[in-house]
């Protein structure tokens, strides 16, 4: 097997491309927060980084990616990358470093967990919130990349379509986040208190950032550089505009004002949305999927308010509901002609694709909310997950970090 | 008329307000300000590691001039909605204002308030 | 000695401040504050869509010392640059100072104004 | 009782808090103020180069109530710590206070400070 | 006809990097107007980005690059990325994805209206915002970008070199935003009341990634990964470095003190000037191209005050003077020692060049300032451009969006 | 000669991920200082770019990589990039353009005196800044680049390993930062006063810009796209990881609280001491690498603050320690397993090695100390270094350059 320079530089600059987008993560969601929680909403998105690059390196990447056990779950044989070389494994991407696959998984496996921290901001024990992301990306991100990455892998074999991580990445993320709206005590003063954004230039510089580096994710899962991976480009940029178009326009009808954290959360929920998809369809599809992510969305946030549930950044209705559809759009719209490598969705004459789509979604969510529920409860039980009233009136930024964010 | 000066805590801010608000006091300021008192205050962690104990606190400082009749009825209504009665509560000052003019109007007086 | 407050809207800041200049009032002292009074405040929209009314609008408070023989002018001053004819214009509240200090020098009265 | 208003440099504002805390004068309050006096001010460049003089200087203001029998050793402790005798050096003034009311307790009268 | 996977992941990343340069540009403008406006100011820049990302997608790739019709304009046949696949398209560029190569120019597309925001900022209304910069790519952008790069392009075929976008893209841009200047209604305060940036550290940010994504822009433009592509980085940082020694330079003779929006400024006029010489001409003509930038914009920024425009933030005397210098230069400096498929200027014996890049910037001014004159004059009779005078005293942010920036 | 377009593509790309290094620093730094300095210290870093970009061209590239003189120094030849074309260059990197080489290398020459400019941070008059940083480049970073990199360059006779800059980059920095701490008069209020970040999510953004470049850094230095740029790149990113860990771990343990700033300096010095090694050794080494480094700079800082040193942001800690700590690991770590191009290390069985990179080490130490001592001495007289206490007072941004970071 030989090494192609070029597929090797367009993974190697995706994994980069990639990486920056957990610190955008980080500043999307600080944006989002008081200022006295800033930090500890921010580093929460850096320190997952750290951890789970370590914890890839060590035990994560096995898991899910490592020989096949029963379909169900890598097997230890990788654990320390013993094996993972620079030669290329044919099984996932024949002419790129071995270690350049894995890395730019990685990748993924980093921000899959960092994107629920946005549940639980400004609330959450720093203690048992770094417990929790190495539980959570071993029992659930681990198994589930496994099922439908993984060769040998159950959903894979089952058919079950995911680009670049609908399911993988953003319902698991944004299931587990509901199972944190329901588990964590909500925020004093929820729903009686304004709780407004303290910086909204970070979360449009979190927005550029994270569809900057999305090109990586999408464009880089090609594993290739060339016809798929640009295909996969111009998809996941235009449902990134649709996206934003659409949140925008909902929030004028609806409000009033043209929103500009709408327009950001809208071209997130866009890129969230094709992800799975980029590969499988072409640009007008990509537009009927940002417009569909951009009004789903919309209406998940506006339901969740009415629900009372305290997500406090929307996880669920932005990740898990986009990835939702993401999931199912795919088995829409899905064609062969764009890519001979996936399937014919629904409009191409297969509905067969739909429904595999819904098991896996289904699946999914059941899998992410199960294990998350029990994760938490019972670090809950027995380390809290709350911070206490007091630290969390003064901030997590004082309380957990001794530091405070801005000295003017 | 009196000037009533108020130093409450910032979370208070809310309750405070709408409280003078019913009691028919609209009109007044509100400045942000760090406090010393026999609270104590919070530590920092510096950059590089030394404890930096910050011995003042933030504060909200309301300032509303009233009738002097209607004087005793706001503090009442400040007290009533600022305690929480843990250190750090703050303190009121009340001290006389022998002038009030409304700007827009050039108003004098009582009418001004 | 008299101790003029004045409550102004922000963009009448340097207005005022020049007309007080050319009058000869040159020491003064400037906070920003939130004000509440019959103007009504701004709508912002909630990240999540919901107005939040704002009642409190940015103002700027004014304070300056001055000798009692000239507070009536330094209040025309005042008056004359400050007032749109709008609601929101603000309010001038005058209080009694009893004794001034020149912290570089230690001088007192109406020399350390 | 009194209150004190010290305008003083940012950059003194640790030596007199410390020097009031160990005459015993804890509780006061801070707000950060732009003021005007005989300094001049600073001279930004705008960003297509032309020159801004800016005539107001951050400033700090020191706000404490003492009983009148304290009021003299407090401003001497500040005026100690204060002072460098280089103009900018700022004011003190005082006023009357009637009523002081510590909100946690509703005591009134100098206990309450 | 092959893809090449390195001229593809050269592309692809050069596609990215140029996409983060319009929010970077939006923090570039954003710290430079008032905290009222900055969310205003950032948004103008990041909602283009969805709206001609979905234009171009529609018609506006077509009209540029689209079959010829009579060298003015691309013809409809390419409506919706009808026939723009993943085949290379050998008119443009041979070895890479045709939909790389569309995905690339779609940044320019979106970039240069987000240029002309500069303009108009702090008093445009939105609503006639959004129809202006639709208007204003699909009769100004399109038609020029037609002329110069699209095969059959009456300019193209004349002769005039403009390789990454001195005249299609900062000219057009430049002159467009003399004419607003011309058309709006002057700021609330112009010349008497300070407004000084907002945060300076912004605009530093916005030129740091401005400089970063002008890589992608001009080395990019070589469409493959090599020579041409090594040659263009060189220049485009020479000049940028140049252009911000000479702007700061100039302004510690003229103010006194070195001032560091002058350097960020000065960089980014020597990646303008630059853009159009990148590939033609060599480092040490990048050295002086982007000195005389330096020079003659921060001389054109004096002038336009001298004269009393309410350009808010320059991008006439950065981006037009700029851009028409670097035209101008290109006939100058250009050297087919240097770029074999270019063309000898008039240091490398041939005067003819100087003369067809003269005609190509008029040319572009005239047509930039007719019609954008007419869609703002029209504009302004049907919608209005500038807000009322209460919202423009209460900022943008406010009252075209409902937001406020900062909480602290 | 052939090009090889996907090692263009990549090492194009990789040079501008290390350019917007600088920015990136000049955020980690701006952050750290006190909110009057913060453009002051952020210019330090954004104008190296433009000073340090036309030195490399006109002379600096000559100097470090132009023909050998006597081992010492690179000759005159190359001034100007008089024969530095587009060819490849085979005595440095046979399959990318020359210029791409020069480019890249261009963005170390920028980042290493930046760096210094933590040292002195908060009070240098920026007149003799400019000088001393053109001085500083010429006479200490050339020469150190050229002993190790430059063909025919005695320490890499001599057989010292420096993958990317361990050496060249950190040690040379980071030493001439601890002279600076000597040289310069220290701030008032030094240990009396507090002087604490005023901005610390500013911090952050650095370190994910500086972790994003740092694959640029690191995995570009491998020239190649292929098995050793992957291996670069697994290893920096987990010795970054490692060292985020590690510090926030010390820092919890001696303070109580897990510290942001901390984590981020964490990553910072991961990257640094991962620097050299990277090509050489394999991710089990990394961690161990990156958690050497989290604490020895950790406790270097605490020991600089027991002796009083003031070097402002801890340049010194970071980067000379780290990078010294990282040189050293080299010679332990180092295999030929991993790299049949580099060397055994220690536990590898080879002592020879250690005892080689001991001496690069060493010579680094010394030849920076001396040189930048001269250098600063000489200026002091000649300039002055400190601005005067009246300036210092104000901070750097209205003293040195007039403006004012922030106005809300
Ligand atoms: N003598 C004083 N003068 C001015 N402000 C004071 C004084 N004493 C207290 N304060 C203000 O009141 C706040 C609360 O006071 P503190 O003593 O902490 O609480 P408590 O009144 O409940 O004992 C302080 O932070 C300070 O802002
Ligand atoms: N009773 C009061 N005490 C203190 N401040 C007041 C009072 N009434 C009004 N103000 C201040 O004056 C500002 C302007 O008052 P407002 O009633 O809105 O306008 P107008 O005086 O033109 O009717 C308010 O925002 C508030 O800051
Ligand atoms: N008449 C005044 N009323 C209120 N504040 C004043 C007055 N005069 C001076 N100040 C405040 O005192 C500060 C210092 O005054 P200045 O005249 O500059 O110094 P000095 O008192 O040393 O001559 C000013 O910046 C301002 O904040």
């Amino acid at each position: 097997m030989n090494i192609n320079s070029g597929d090797t530089a367009w993974i190697l600059a995706s994994a980069a491309m990639v990486l920056i987008m957990t610190p955008a993560l980080g500043f999307f969601y600080g944006g989002m927060v008081r200022s006295k929680n800033v930090l500890g909403t921010i580093f929460q998105s850096f320190i997952v980084i750290a951890l789970i690059s370590i914890q890839w390196v060590l035990w994560g990447y096995s898991l899910a990616f490592g020989p096949d056990k029963w379909g169900i779950i890598g097997g230890l044989e990788w654990v320390g990358l013993r094996g993972v070389g620079t030669e290329p494994n044919a099984d996932y991407a024949a002419t790129i470093p071995h270690q350049a696959f894995m890395a730019f998984q990685m990748m993924f496996a980093i921000i899959t967990p960092a994107l629920i921290t946005g549940a639980f901001a400004e609330r959450m024990k720093f203690k048992t919130f770094l417990i929790f992301i190495l539980l959570w990306a071993t029992f659930v991100y681990d198994p589930i990349a496994h099922w439908v990455w993984g060769t040998g892998g159950w959903l894979r074999n089952f058919g079950a379509l995911d680009f670049a991580g609908g399911t993988v990445v953003h319902i698991s993320s944004g299931v587990a986040a509901l199972v944190a709206a329901f588990v964590f005590k909500k925020r004093q003063g929820f729903k009686t208190e304004p709780m407004e954004p303290h910086n909204i230039p970070f979360i449009v510089l979190g927005a550029g950032l994270l569809w900057f580096g999305w090109f990586g994710f999408n464009a880089g899962s090609a594993l290739t550089s060339g016809a798929l991976a640009a295909g996969a480009f111009v998809t996941t940029n235009t449902a990134a505009a649709m996206g934003a178009l659409t949140w925008m326009t909902m929030s004028w009808w609806r409000n009033g004002k043209p929103s500009v954290i709408g327009a950001a959360a809208g071209a997130v929920v866009g890129l969230v949305a094709i992800t799975p998809a980029a590969g499988f369809v072409g640009p007008l599809q990509a537009i009927f999927i940002g417009f569909g992510a951009g009004v789903l969305c919309f209406l998940a946030v506006q339901l969740r308010i009415k629900l009372g549930w305290d997500d406090s950044l929307d996880v669920w209705g932005c990740h898990g509901v986009g990835g939702t559809w993401g999931a199912i759009a795919t088995g829409l719209f899905a064609t062969t002609a764009v890519n001979a490598g996936g399937a014919d969705g629904l409009f191409a004459g297969n509905p067969q694709l739909l429904l595999v789509q819904f098991a896996a979604v289904a699946v999914t969510w059941i899998y992410s909310f199960g294990i998350t529920f029990l994760l938490l409860k019972i670090l809950d039980r027995v380390m809290g997950l709350n911070v206490e009233n007091e630290a969390e009136m003064k901030g997590l930024d004082i309380s957990q970090h001794g530091e405070s964010a801005y000295q003017y | 008329m009196e000037k009533i000066e108020a130093i409450i805590r910032p979370e208070k801010l809310e309750a405070v307000k709408n409280a003078l608000a019913e009691a028919g006091f609209i009109g007044l300021n509100v400045v942000a300000v760090t406090g010393r008192g026999t609270q104590k205050g919070v530590t920092h962690i510096g950059r590089t590691g030394e404890k930096i104990t910050v011995d003042m606190l933030p504060k909200i400082k309301l300032e509303l001039v009233v009738k002097s009749s209607d004087k005793d009825r706001a503090i009442e209504t400040i007290l009533g909605s600022a305690r929480t009665g843990v250190i750090g509560d703050g303190k009121i000052f009340v001290s006389p204002v022998s002038q009030v003019i409304k700007v827009r109007t050039g108003e004098q007086g009582e009418e001004a308030i």
